[in-house]
């Protein structure tokens, strides 16, 4: 039997012929929408020609962030997996990059995808491991198999070892030349995730996976396949977070185990989503760029910007726990996931 | 003699000590609609849990369609056309009415066997048209499409009541499996839900109801089951279920010498 | 004066009102049982004077004192004890650390556990037995035993027969009837009509969260209980009050 | 030899691991709360009783001081931390109101703040260097023991905290306090129908936790050199030992920290850089073949 569609049935009064309109998003994310765009031109036609060298590498670590941001935000804000391990992939990213890149000899850029891929591949049989945990001890399960991430690759030979490896593809490479194809290559890639982020929530996957989020039992009563949900997210988002690790690589032409694989890059997500504001796309935007501007105004007085930072994760949590955005936007949607009527 | 919907043999499930189903078995044919009643802690939420898949019962066998389903989850059972609603409503709080409901329609019956339509594919467009009409069709019935832009959590308990079934109803389901969906509605609303689930097994699809408010109940079924602790203590005629002594029993004690006689709202 | 005195109590839960205006009181040494099927209102009103669940209005006066806004854990300082609808032992915990969870509130009097062993004899022989693996029956005389621990001015009893076997029920009850009878004051949740009846005084009947039939215990026309518990009859014997607007 | 020596090494090591474990264990049982700033606490236990043993205080009495001080603080964290976290946790499950908060992430995110905003300003105040207190002989002084020589200070450690485990345990048996953290860890609601501030019973528990963990921290900083990162790896060390000794039992936290330990040790013997690697793998083995732990509770919470 098929479903009652739009077939006359007497049995049901005051049914409407036809399905109205159902619009996603309205003016404010046109405006919103501009406004991005207009930033990312600039971004790409006007920044680079009018800010200095290291500058344009600060904005690549911004880049990066942002990627970072919103791939954690994918696990814990639609997939409800608080990762305080994402730090693996971000090693992983960048070993990958400078293996692909340096031993392989791939171009750099494909290199970079290469090495998304990898966080990929390792993320798949890493999710049934870690999926035996719930809650925080998934949390700290996560960790520790960063942990054993960082000390195999310190074990493995040919990958330097505790000193790490350094990125000799650009070697010959005139400076401004290699700033400016890192610049436009990041950029590129952080608007390709977060358009990707964007696309895979308003999907029918992403609505899924915000009926898990909200409830996990009810979305599997309605067909949700919860696992393969779950486990979509924790592979796309470590996919992103080795991305992520590619292009830190990349920029700062090198890794060591003891920074690609430090737990501050978990710290670093955590904070932009919660202080941004989790489970929604424009949140870790706004955080990374917090996240960022703080990092660069308290660089002089060492780590205090972690300091800061950890206090005011712990009070957005308590006080504002719709982060930033929420705070600021309300409803308002810039992506718009959401779907309205028009009745 | 064609195989019925539903079919559940000797089903039991215990949790702990506490036995909340042993041997329970019933058939359900297309366009039937079966009443569950028993006491609290009779089992019969479990036994829905157990129909839907959301638990896995000790023993005992589910088939729909002849197939047997008792090792399948929920998911699975929902792509094949069984539908439920819970108890205490369970939206997802996040996402509006007309979303919710899309989710029902989005994902529920896309396997062969399954009742509904394909429901989208799974690329940057969302859920196809066809799952947008299924929600949109299941909230006019529920009349709920005044709300369908409302977020969900701030639904008042009518219209969350209504939203459980309407995604229900937004899979396409051949069985739907409903727990209390009257409990705690006014004396005005109640009507509405009844003549809800009257259409919808009118429009063929077999219905399990638990409900505690009786007179809603018997203005519907078919059928009444009767569970206390687990067991089925008597299964039939609706009527007759309602007054047979073990019922009275279980629910006013053992030695009441008078029984209600009078039991309005005979079904058309 | 009375121990417990509950006028004009409202509950509710989000949007949904299950208690809607309901008045009891309960003389020193009472029992009054509270009938009604489910979704009456019952154990919600039994969550309002325990304190585990606040009203939205009216007042509860224990010995004449405001209580109406005392969280759960202080009221029952004061002297009333709930055993909760589906008894909720504490499952790690053994048989006497349950019931030693009664002294908690540290009210002293004649209930100590030799009394309540004296009261369920088979609960002294389980006392090593964790809370989480008992029978129904078992698990009902324990929370019994914890609530009397706090030697209550009023002890609340919430559907103490859900599923239990009838002569589990029957044994339950006499137990229930030899407290009462030793002048604990009680307030009895119960759909078992019959076994309400046994021990109760009087007997207060609620539909749809009102009261709709209240009487003496003795001499009391089961019909009309049996019809005001199913509110089988299409309007309620007693006219309903106009439904307050929800918003 | 070297075989046995490791062995014993091992377990005496496990001692360690289980006494920074028995805090994080007894925090997870009560309230469910995974505290990530388990570890960089326990190293500010040890930062402090190093400037108090600078300032001449015998360590004896630095312990005494530190302890208390830390319970204390454990009390005030759950009030002012834990307990409004935990309070969002609660409301994201009856209300399911759309507000998109953080919900049952948020006792974990508050505890990640703790624990970052923490480890930085420690490396601000102490700077990254390591330290260690000194112990003056304690730390070389050895018992023999067969053919072996046996650490005294590790000893001393293995003893302390199978003594803190019984004590805890013993608390938690034997007292009401103890009866009612145990019954609000099964049921808070039900709890408090019996008197029981749940509040006040979790910052209780907190407060015990801390006080165990303060302890704990001397006992690394006396034994380890330890600077403001090594907090993260307290925390992996007491959570596996927790979860290799099975979720929700002390005396299997014991277990799991010598498993923990000899798994370090014995993996060192065969690779001297593969330690802790051995101990993170065996982790992941216990995970895989028993994920619900050595010593699993009995009755399920």
């Amino acid at each position: 039997m098929s479903a009652p569609n739009t077939t006359a049935d007497a049995a049901v009064p005051a049914a409407p012929p036809a399905t109205p309109t159902v619009t996603r998003g309205g003016r404010g994310s046109v405006v919103g929408g501009g406004v991005l765009v207009l930033v990312v031109v600039l971004l790409a036609a006007v920044v680079p020609y009018v800010v200095t060298l290291g500058a344009l590498s600060s904005l690549v670590m911004l880049f990066a962030l942002v990627i970072l941001g919103t791939t954690w935000n994918l696990l814990a804000g639609y997939g409800g997996m608080v990762s305080v391990g994402q730090q693996a992939y971000v090693g992983v990213g960048g070993y990958a990059l400078i293996q692909l890149a340096d031993a392989v000899g791939a171009p750099p850029w494909a290199a970079v995808l290469a090495a998304g891929l990898v966080g990929a591949v390792l993320a798949l049989p890493t999710s049934y491991l870690v999926f035996r945990l719930a809650g925080g001890y998934f949390a700290i399960g996560t960790w520790v198999v960063a942990e054993v991430f960082r000390l195999v690759t310190m074990q493995i030979g040919g990958l330097g070892g505790g000193s790490g490896l350094s990125l000799s593809a650009f070697r010959g490479t005139d400076r401004v030349d290699r700033v400016a194809f890192v610049y436009w290559f990041a950029l590129a890639l952080m608007v390709a995730v977060v358009l990707g982020t964007y696309l895979l929530m308003r999907s029918r996957v992403g609505l899924g996976l915000t009926a898990i989020r909200d409830d996990r039992v009810a979305a599997s009563s309605l067909g949700v396949a919860v696992d393969r949900g779950r486990r979509i997210v924790y592979v796309a988002g470590s996919a992103g977070a080795a991305l992520a690790g590619a292009l830190i690589a990349l920029s700062t032409l090198g890794v060591t185990p003891g920074s690609i694989y430090s737990v501050n890059w978990t710290a670093a997500m955590i904070f932009i989503v919660v202080v941004g504001g989790i489970g929604t796309i424009e949140g870790p935007l706004v955080g990374a760029v917090l996240y960022w501007a703080l990092q660069q105004a308290l660089a002089p007085l060492g780590t205090w910007y972690l300091v800061v930072l950890g206090g005011v994760a712990v009070a957005v949590v308590l006080l504002a726990p719709r982060g930033l955005w929420g705070l600021v936007a309300g409803r308002f949607q810039i992506f718009p996931t959401t779907y309205r009527v028009r009745i | 003699m064609t195989e019925p919907l539903l079919r559940v043999t000797g089903v039991a499930k215990r949790f702990g000590r506490v036995v909340t189903a042993r041997d329970v078995s019933f058939e359900l044919s297309a366009g039937e609609a079966l009443g569950l009643v028993g006491p609290n802690g009779a089992g019969k939420t479990t036994l829905l849990d157990v129909v839907a898949g959301t638990l896995r019962a000790d023993a005992g066998t589910v088939t729909l369609d002849g197939q047997d389903v008792t090792r399948l989850g929920a998911a699975a059972r929902a792509d094949r056309g069984v539908a439920r609603s819970y108890q205490v409503p369970r939206p997802f709080g996040r996402l509006t009415v007309f979303e919710n409901v899309l989710v029902g329609a989005s994902f529920a019956g896309r396997r062969p066997g399954g009742g509904g339509a394909p429901g989208g594919r799974a690329d940057g467009a969302g859920p196809a048209g066809d799952a947008r009409d299924r929600a949109w069709h299941a909230l006019a019935v529920t009349d709920l499409t005044g709300a369908a832009n409302t977020p969900s959590g701030s639904l008042r308990l009518l219209d969350r009541k209504r939203l459980e079934v309407a995604r229900a109803l937004a899979t396409g389901p051949r069985l739907l499996l409903l727990d209390e969906i009257a409990g705690g509605l006014t004396d005005r609303e109640l009507p509405q839900v009844v003549g809800l689930v009257r259409r919808l097994r009118d429009d063929g699809v077999a219905v399990v109801w638990i409900e505690h408010v009786l007179h809603a109940l018997l203005d519907v079924v078919d059928r009444l089951l009767c569970l206390a602790a687990g067991e089925v203590i008597a299964q039939g005629d609706p009527h007759e279920v309602i007054r047979s002594p073990q019922v009275v029993e279980v629910y006013l004690g053992s030695t009441v010498d008078s029984v209600p006689d009078s039991v309005p709202g005979e079904p058309a | 004066m009375s121990v417990l005195e509950v006028a004009g109590l409202e509950v509710r839960y989000g949007d949904l009102l299950a208690v809607d205006g309901v008045g009891l009181t309960l003389a020193e040494g009472e029992t009054l049982a509270v009938l009604g099927a489910n979704g009456a209102g019952k154990s919600t009103l039994l969550a309002a004077l325990a304190g585990t669940h606040l009203p939205t209005a009216g007042t509860v006066l224990l010995d004449g004192d405001p209580v109406t806004r005392v969280p759960a854990h202080r009221r029952v300082r004061r002297g009333i004890a709930l055993v909760p609808e589906g008894r909720r032992l504490f499952p790690s915990l053994t048989v006497e650390e349950n019931l030693l969870m009664g002294r908690y509130p540290r009210r002293f009097g004649p209930w100590d556990l030799r009394a309540v062993y004296d009261v369920f004899p088979h609960v002294a022989e389980i006392r090593d037995r964790r809370g989480g693996v008992l029978s129904g029956g078992q698990q009902q005389a324990v929370a019994i035993g914890r609530a009397l621990l706090t030697n209550p001015r009023v002890l609340l009893l919430d559907e103490v027969s859900l599923g239990l076997a009838p002569s589990v029920v029957t044994q339950i009850y006499d137990a229930v009837r030899r407290i009462t009878a030793e002048g604990t004051t009680a307030l009895v949740v119960e759909q078992d009509l019959d076994q309400a009846l046994r021990v109760a005084d009087r007997v207060q009947c609620l539909l749809g969260g009102r009261t709709v039939l209240e009487a003496p215990a003795a001499g009391l026309d089961r019909e009309a209980v049996a019809d005001a518990y199913f509110g089988i009859a299409a309007a309620p014997t007693p006219a309903p009050a106009p439904r307050p607007t929800e918003a | 030899m070297d075989w046995l020596n490791a062995g014993v090494q091992g377990v005496l090591l496990g001692g360690q691991y289980s006494l920074l474990a028995c805090g994080l264990s007894l925090i997870f049982g009560v309230m469910r709360i995974v505290n990530l700033a388990h570890g960089v606490l326990a190293v500010l236990a040890a930062y402090l009783s190093l400037v108090l043993v600078q300032q001449g205080l015998p360590l004896w009495l630095a312990v005494v001081v530190v302890v208390p001080v830390f319970a204390v603080l454990g009390y005030a964290v759950q009030r002012g931390l834990f307990n409004p976290a935990l309070a969002q946790v609660r409301g994201s499950d009856s209300a399911r109101q759309g507000s998109r908060g953080a919900g049952e992430l948020a006792p974990l995110l508050v505890s990640f703040g703790v624990a970052v905003a923490l480890t930085s300003l420690l490396q601000e105040v102490f700077s990254a260097d390591t330290r260690k207190i000194p112990t003056g002989d304690l730390a070389s002084a050895g018992v023999p023991l067969g053919p072996l020589s046996v650490g005294l200070l590790p000893l001393i450690t293995l003893v302390v905290a199978a003594a803190v485990i019984a004590a805890v345990q013993v608390f938690l048996a034997r007292t009401a306090t103890g009866r009612a953290m145990r019954a609000v860890a099964d049921d808070a609601g039900a709890a408090a129908m019996y008197g029981v501030d749940p509040r006040h019973t979790y910052a209780v528990a907190t407060a015990l936790a801390f006080a165990t963990l303060a302890l704990a921290g001397v006992f690394v900083g006396m034994s380890t050199q330890f600077s403001p990162g090594y907090g993260d790896l307290v925390l992996l060390f007491a959570f596996e030992a927790v979860i290799i000794g099975g979720l929700g039992s002390l005396w299997g936290t014991l277990l799991g920290g010598i498993v923990l330990g000899l798994a370090q040790t014995i993996g060192a013997q065969i690779d001297p850089q593969s330690g802790v690697l051995a101990g993170h793998l065996v982790f992941l083995a216990v995970l895989v073949v028993r994920p619900g732990g050595l010593l699993p509770r009995s009755v399920p919470a």
